[in-house]
């Protein structure tokens, strides 16, 4: 029923790391909840119901609490549902992933054969004389995958994290969407091993496409949570690229690096459920005392609430990958791991990994760039709303909740060398051999790519030359004793205030002219001049609501047709309120005629000739004369 | 070990008067009276001197973030490819890492400029962080390329390699990888296609917005931080595209490298003189050019081979 | 012996609605109690156990539905107490329904309980005709034109069914000869059934007109409209307990059917439980009321469970069964409640219920709108893993393997497309509209918690192993 | 002898789709179970079964005599539309029928090879549930839907006496008291048109 190997115990540490601080979080923001039963319900339901999904060993344990996590975090999405977007926020969560649960189901159904109750072991032995096993692995990818949100299925996340409570918020963005990707570790390899090459390119793509567009879209989001929504979808791209290269890697037979690879993705998605986890929270700190997600409504929160803006700032340096954090580290190796296939002579790999590593190049760009707007209008400049003026520092509960998110922060930073030897010790069970040893081969100082030539990274060395340098400057200046002044800004002379700072819309303004091919934005611009005059104006507002594309076409299309097709079914089904013995005289009709071409010898003719007169039977019968 | 340290601290040294030579040379070739190569210096001097107003709009990221900004580059400043054959030198740090510092620095380079309040620290910030998006992924992918030509991902290593055995087999990518990195060169630090250093035009500006309610100290620190950034650049472009007269005996060497560093200064200003200021939203089209010839130049090497 | 015990409380019904004395509202609802009683009996005695000779025979699939059906009959009987507190009904009215439950209930056990197709069906045609009786207890122009209806189209689907049952008794006839028509007879000898194409004609007639009768495309919505029309309670009755008398018969039917020919029996059944999901999923996304919701719903778990049993997993059928016998009674009664208060709007059906009953109640229908769209832990989740599970082993047994399970995902995709919908509902009802105050009687509330608590009981191991144990 | 009565049954079948008023309807449907009847009674004297014969003259007592008899009254009881014209247009008609004949034909087809019963006798009973849905669907008012009813009933018995010689008897039994449970309850509908308020 349960199984406890290094793979589950790994994740119910990630999802024990992301809870515990979690609840403390939960229990400062408790008292902002209105139907506290309900939430507290719910909510350790939801943490349950996760650990239940990585420790279970059967396919009928493992949909029963799959399913009870969509349950649970759809109904914390509703916790607040004060707002209309938030109501249809978890309607389309709870759709898009019950579509997930539909393949994921079809999986288990066919490599289980029907006896749900089988362990792992039976399930690759049906699995492997299943005929077309590429269709397993795309239900597989499709079920999980719209669970963790990898492009295209990444749609809902942007709507489903920023409607949830913060602390929901942080569990489903920092923890649930990690559980898919124990599903992925789970069943690719107990199940659905060895992996055509292809497979591991699709992954690879569909990573290399999520980081990208995830960070993309993040940067054009003016509500703070959305913003860190579309940055986890970004974050599960790159989860996947390592898992990818992992992939194609093992189908290659070059298994250190796939292992590597492996351990890559495994760290990343440590790092990023508690770099996530503790941007929802302190996100979420800041929207419990502005009551808004609109950064436009920030601005100098770091002098009210200075813990938070710390949690923050830590958190924004690893996720942008800044040596010499945990997120650096970890993109660091998937860096190494795809750049440790130059030799490689496979040519859509060839083109393939470049693509790949040139996505991952720029997401990390971009991300950086998307969060110093998010820190800088967030925290730094001054208030540009009375909400954000009036704004204090969160309560004990929640603050203990960021420390100790932050602590886990460090911790991933700081004891890189252990972690690594815990999944190595995963990937280890997994039946790969152990590659500590060559990723560490002389103490923990140092940090070695596994590839021919690889590179190195020193985390540690990193990490105290630079707390080092830093300190030793600061020093001189305090030896130094300069004499400080506190004075207005000057600006070249012109008056500051909340007014004349750079908004979000407006920091983000070059980046996203570059990609307005991609973003088709929307644009209000309203001016009220005074006498004709161009540029002299008392107001001014500008709008800019970017479109999302994949959501246009594939979702509202898809809605478009379901509509359509209803309303054709709905006439249709009208006709049996004046015509039903019309209608069971053709459905017998069709029956029997079924029966006897079917039944007996069949041929063609005969078919045609039962077409031709069911349609004109139904013609006469049933649609009539047009009056 | 002494060696190593020494060309460090020489490298340092020489930062501010490879920009005030950069100046002096556009000066001279605008026949306009130079300025001297040690105005860097003097500027220094002047603004140690002076007491440092912080406005009150600010918050701790202000009195932090100065030393944030150039303790990145100092450490990357130990993790150069070596100058002259023999020396210490760290071999395994690579592109990525490289990269990641100067990002960590520009980082707390943009928040600084948000942290004031004012309309043009915004303004900077908000262009910075738009080329340094552009920057990055060309920059990771250039010495990744240049990396692999040479045989190993570490950048001190690769510079060795580099000059001990050209990569001739490569030379396309090779030359992508240079005209690329000649690029980000110039818009990392700011210099004429992208920005101008030396007005302050709220239409022009991208570094000096940034630093505008900056005074004393804390704008020395950052002005230094921009002559490091600069010389970073310079040394790195000498080491992996002009991998030569390391063989030599070390003060021969370090002459030789320095000639390369005045070279590259010199390309710089008549590049300078030569162009206009492009328009911000022009300046993709530039930065989108060093990315295409970052990843030709990667791709050649893996498809191709060449 | 047994018989005239498991009729006699419907004898009792059927005298006692005769008195006109006020107080005798309160024995009918006893006397339907205590319809339980002799059925447990029955349940716990050993099986087969001939009650009317080969006639009437109770094996343990069929005490099983019977248990079920009683326990709805129950639950509508309590939410009936409290009818007139919602609508207006006289009690003339009252007492009719309750004459006519006592026939329905006849009708009922016979169908049930038959091992002869013969008394099945006249069974059934008692059953059907008196049901057409009680939607007339509601005094309406709609009651009235939807009782004609369901009078006209009831009275086709039986005769196909008929006429059905005596084709396959004339291809029996020559190797059994009057006794063609006992189930358990038919079934043992099913393969030597001299001319299997003319018991696969009566079989094809009788499933048609079973199919018609349940709400099967391509009738899908006149079940809707009867249960729009009706009193709620008769709606529940519809849904749970006459649907099972047909599907018991299905159940035999196929039986045999599968000793003929399984092929054509499955592709027949497949086809048309695809065809009327597709409908029904289409018309679920437009429904705009709660009664044509649910009766929509009905139609599509009946599907479910006549696949579920063609594809070979009886077991997944039966759980289905239960599951969907429980839910819908109680989502129709709590129906009458909600749209007696809220007066038809959806959005805001679930708010203002205050206090301890209040809260109970919209808790247990929170359940119930969310276990039908089969969420953990609802019984339905776990049948529908083990039915599909059956399809998909039946589909990689058959020659067309990626045909069946495209089959299989373009069914759960329509599935999903009613799972949309009902979060759609369930959302707009418990967190759009306003906040009005409303109110919920004992009477009600106790019928929701039977059926809560009957629900619960199915997920017992030892109701799993008991069902495993039919097939 | 039975061709003959059958003959003569489906032909009044035929006629009552193409009738045009309500009193000759109930007539077609009379002649149709006094047909049904005899029928009855001459393969139950030449089988020698009582049951048969005690079904044959139930069937005429109750359904050549008593329903045509009760419906007539019910009819001027309630006021009846006895102006039946049918929905079907008489082209269609004319085709559908011979249509639905040469249909079942082919459908019985592959029975004669398998069975010793007569293979048309199926046939001919499920033309007739065919015409009698016919009956039903070509009518908007409830009076002539109830004869097609009444008519498929008829052709289902048809079914019972030629291609099995007979049901159990306990079955034709319980299938004249559900018939007389549906002309009570038809009886009861109709009271309710005038009970509304």
């Amino acid at each position: 029923m349960f199984i406890f190997d290094t793979l589950s115990l790994v994740f119910v540490a990630l999802i024990l790391f992301g809870a515990i601080p979690n609840i403390f979080y939960s229990t400062g923001y408790l008292p902002h909840i209105q139907r506290k039963t309900h939430y507290q319900l719910h909510y350790f339901a939801f943490i349950f119901s996760m650990i239940g999904v990585v420790v279970s060993a059967n396919a009928l344990v493992f949909l029963f609490f799959w399913e009870l996590m969509s349950l649970t975090s759809w109904q914390l999405i509703l916790t607040e549902a004060k707002e209309k977007s938030t109501i249809e926020a978890a309607r389309f969560y709870f759709i898009m992933t019950h579509f997930g649960f539909v393949f994921l189901l079809l999986f288990f159904l066919i490599i289980t054969d029907g006896n749900l109750d089988i362990d792992f072991a039976s399930m690759k032995l049906i699995a492997s004389h299943f005929a077309y096993p590429t269709l397993l692995f795309f239900f597989l990818l499709l079920g999980f995958l719209s669970k963790a949100g990898a492009v295209p299925l990444h749609v809902w996340l942007p709507y489903a994290h920023p409607a949830a409570p913060s602390p929901v918020s942080a569990l489903m963005s920092g923890v649930m969407l990690k559980v898919a990707i124990y599903g992925m570790f789970r069943f690719l390899f107990d199940v659905l091993y060895p992996w055509p090459l292809e497979w591991g390119i699709t992954i690879l793509t569909l990573g290399a496409l999520s980081s990208l567009i995830g960070v993309l879209y993040a940067l054009s989001e003016h509500d703070i949570k959305a913003l860190l929504a579309n940055h986890s979808i970004e974050n599960i791209g790159i989860i996947l690229i390592g898992f990818g290269m992992g992939m194609i890697f093992d189908t290659l037979g070059l298994y250190t690096l796939s292992t590597f690879a492996f351990i890559a993705a495994l760290f990343h998605t440590f790092n990023h459920m508690s770099f996530k986890s503790l941007l929802f929270m302190s996100a979420g700190a800041v929207l419990h005392q502005t009551h808004t997600k609109n950064m436009e409504k920030y601005g100098g929160l770091i002098k009210v609430m200075p813990i938070t803006a710390l949690a923050f700032l830590i958190a924004a340096i690893s996720i942008s990958a800044l040596p010499p954090s945990n997120g650096f580290l970890s993109e660091w190796m998937i860096f190494q791991s795809m750049l440790s296939s130059s030799h490689i002579d496979n040519i859509s790999l060839k083109l393939a990994i470049p693509f790949a590593i040139f996505a991952l190049a720029m997401t990390g760009g971009l991300a950086i760039a998307c969060f110093v707007k998010a820190y800088g209008i967030t925290f730094l400049g001054l208030h540009r709303s009375t909400n954000a003026k009036h704004a204090h520092e969160v309560n004990f509960w929640m603050k203990s909740g960021m420390v100790l998110m932050a602590f886990v922060v460090l911790s991933l930073m700081l004891f890189t060398p252990f972690y690594i030897e815990w999944f190595d010790k995963v990937l280890v069970g997994l039946g790969r051999n152990s590659v500590y040893g060559q990723i560490f081969p002389n103490g923990i100082w140092n940090m070695h790519s596994v590839g021919i030539n690889g590179g190195i990274v020193s985390p540690l060395i990193l990490f105290i030359s630079l707390l080092g340098v830093t300190a030793l400057m600061m020093f001189a200046y305090k030896v130094f004793g300069v004499k400080t002044r506190v004075h207005n800004a000057w600006a070249c002379g012109y008056k500051t205030s909340a007014k004349t700072q750079y908004t979000a819309t407006g920091f983000a303004g070059p980046i996203r002219r570059f990609f307005n091919w991609l973003y088709k934005p929307d644009e209000h611009f309203e001016k009220q001049t005074i006498a004709g005059h161009e540029t002299k104006f008392s107001s001014s507002s500008y709008e800019v609501h970017v479109k999302p594309l994949f959501e246009k076409v594939f979702y509202r299309s898809v809605a478009k047709a379901v509509n359509f097709m209803s309303y054709w079914v709905y006439r249709l089904a009208h006709f049996e309120q004046t015509r039903y013995s019309a209608m069971i005289f053709n459905i017998m009709l069709i029956v029997l005629f079924s029966y006897r071409v079917f039944s007996n010898e069949f041929s063609w003719a005969t078919f045609v000739l039962e077409f031709i007169v069911m349609m004109i039977s139904v013609k006469i019968l049933i649609i009539g004369d047009r009056k | 070990m002494i060696l190593y340290l020494l060309s460090i601290v020489l490298l340092v040294l020489l930062a501010p008067i490879l920009l005030s030579y950069i100046k002096a040379t556009k000066m001279v070739l605008l026949f306009k009276r130079p300025i001297s190569i040690f105005q860097g210096y003097r500027n220094f001097a002047k603004l140690m001197h002076k007491e440092t107003i912080i406005s009150k709009e600010t918050s701790a990221i202000t009195s932090y973030a100065p030393f944030l900004v150039l303790s990145p580059l100092i450490v990357t400043m130990f993790f150069l490819p070596p100058i002259v054959v023999g020396s210490y030198y760290v071999s395994f740090v690579d592109a990525f890492t490289i990269t990641g510092l100067i990002s960590l620095s520009t980082f707390f380079l943009m928040l600084l400029g948000l942290d004031s309040a004012s309309a043009f620290g915004g303004m900077g910030s908000s262009r910075e962080a738009f080329i340094s998006a552009l920057v990055e992924p060309a920059m990771v992918l250039t010495i990744f390329s240049v990396s692999l030509m040479a045989g190993n991902l570490g950048v001190g290593q690769a510079g060795v390699n580099l000059a001990e055995h050209f990569p001739k087999e490569h030379m396309a990518s090779f030359l992508f990888a240079g005209i690329s990195f000649f690029i980000l060169l110039i818009a990392e630090n700011g210099r004429i296609p992208v920005d101008n250093p030396e007005t302050h035009l709220e239409l022009t500006m991208v570094h000096e917005a940034m630093i505008l309610d900056l005074t004393g100290v804390y704008l020395a620190i950052i002005e230094s931080a921009a002559s490091i950034k600069f010389i970073i650049f310079a040394s790195l472009f000498a080491s992996l595209f002009m991998p030569f007269g390391l063989e030599f005996s070390a003060p021969i060497a370090i002459l030789i490298f320095i000639v390369k560093l005045f070279i590259i200064a010199t390309a710089v200003a008549l590049l300078e003189v030569n162009t206009a200021k492009l328009r911000l939203f022009k300046i993709p089209n530039l930065l989108g050019l060093a990315i295409v010839f970052a990843f030709l130049s990667l791709i050649t090497f893996y498809v191709l081979g060449a | 012996m047994m018989l005239s015990f498991l009729l006699l409380p419907a004898i009792i019904m059927f005298l006692v609605s005769f008195s006109k004395n006020n107080k005798s509202k309160y024995l009918l609802a006893f006397s339907s109690f205590v319809i339980l009683v002799p059925i447990v009996k029955l349940f716990l005695l050993p099986k087969p156990y001939n009650i009317l000779s080969s006639y009437l025979v109770a094996d343990k699939l069929d005490t099983y539905v019977l248990l079920v059906s009683s326990i709805v009959g129950i639950g509508v009987t309590l939410a009936l107490l409290t009818l007139d507190k919602h609508v207006k009904v006289s009690p003339k009215a009252y007492r009719k329904f309750y004459r006519f439950f006592a026939i329905f209930w006849v009708g009922l056990i016979f169908s049930i309980l038959a091992n002869h197709m013969g008394v099945y069906w006249i069974g059934l045609e008692l059953a059907t005709l008196s049901t057409v009786y009680m939607i007339k207890t509601n005094y309406t122009p709609a009651a009235h034109k939807e009782a004609w209806n369901y009078m006209i189209v009831g009275a086709i689907a039986v005769s196909l069914i008929l006429f059905g049952i005596i084709l396959m008794y004339a291809s029996a006839k020559p190797i059994l000869g009057e006794n063609g028509m006992e189930f358990d007879l038919l079934l043992a000898h099913a393969k030597e059934i001299p001319s299997p194409f003319l018991f696969e004609m009566g079989f094809a007639i009788t499933t048609v007109g079973m199919f018609v009768k349940m709400g099967f495309f391509p009738m899908n919505l006149w079940l809707a409209n009867i249960e729009r029309a009706s009193f709620y309670p008769v709606a529940a009755l519809f849904s749970g307990i006459l649907e099972s008398a047909i599907i018991i018969g299905f159940f035999r039917f196929s039986k045999i059917a599968m000793q003929v020919n399984y092929d054509h029996l499955f592709i027949f059944v497949f086809v048309y439980t695809i065809l009327t999901i597709f409908i029904v999923a289409f018309l679920i996304f437009r429904a705009k009321d709660f009664m044509r919701l649910f009766s929509l719903s009905g139609v599509e778990h009946m599907a479910l469970i006549t696949m579920f049993w063609v594809s070979g997993a009886p077991f997944a059928a039966l759980l289905h069964f239960g599951a969907h016998a429980f839910l819908k009674p109680a989502l129709f009664l709590s129906t009458g409640v909600l749209e007696s208060n809220g007066k038809y709007k959806i959005a805001g059906a679930l708010r203002g219920y205050k206090g301890k009953k209040g809260t109970l109640f919209w808790f247990l229908v929170s359940l119930f709108l969310l276990a039908i769209i089969s969420l953990p832990p609802s019984p339905m989740f776990f049948s529908e893993l083990y039915g599909f599970g059956a399809m998909i082993s039946n589909a990689k047994q058959s020659n067309h393997m990626l045909a069946m399970i495209g089959a299989v995902l373009f069914l759960l995709i329509l599935l999903s497309i009613i799972f949309y919908r009902f979060v759609a509902i369930y959302q707009a009802m418990k967190y759009e509209g306003k906040e009005e105050e409303k109110t919920v009687y004992g009477s009600e509330l106790f019928a929701l918690v039977v059926f809560a608590i009957s629900l619960v009981t199915l997920l017992f191991p030892a109701t799993l192993t008991y069902l495993k144990s039919i097939s | 002898m039975t061709d003959f009565l059958i003959g003569l049954f489906l032909a009044s079948l035929i006629v009552a789709l193409f009738t045009t008023r309500l009193y000759r309807l109930l007539l077609w449907y009379s002649i149709n179970s006094l047909m049904l009847g005899t029928l009855a009674l001459s393969i139950g004297k030449s089988i020698d079964d009582n049951a048969m014969i005690i079904t044959g003259i139930i069937t005429i007592i109750v359904k050549g005599i008593g329903i045509p008899y009760v419906l007539k009254n019910l009819s001027q009881k309630f006021h009846f539309v006895r102006q039946i014209t049918p929905e079907i247009k008489v082209q269609y008609a004319i085709m559908l029928v011979p249509a639905i004949l040469v249909f079942t034909f082919y459908l019985s087809e592959p029975i004669t090879h398998m069975i010793h019963t007569n293979a048309n006798y199926v046939a001919i009973s499920i033309s007739s549930l065919f015409l009698s849905l016919l009956l039903m669907m070509e009518h908007k008012n409830v009076a002539p839907k109830i004869i097609g009813f009444l008519s498929m009933e008829n052709s289902l018995f048809l079914l019972g006496i030629s291609a099995t010689n007979g049901m159990p008897m306990l079955v034709e039994l319980g299938i004249f008291f559900d018939l007389l449970m549906a002309i009570v309850v038809i009886n009861l509908l109709f009271h309710k048109e005038e009970m509304k308020v």
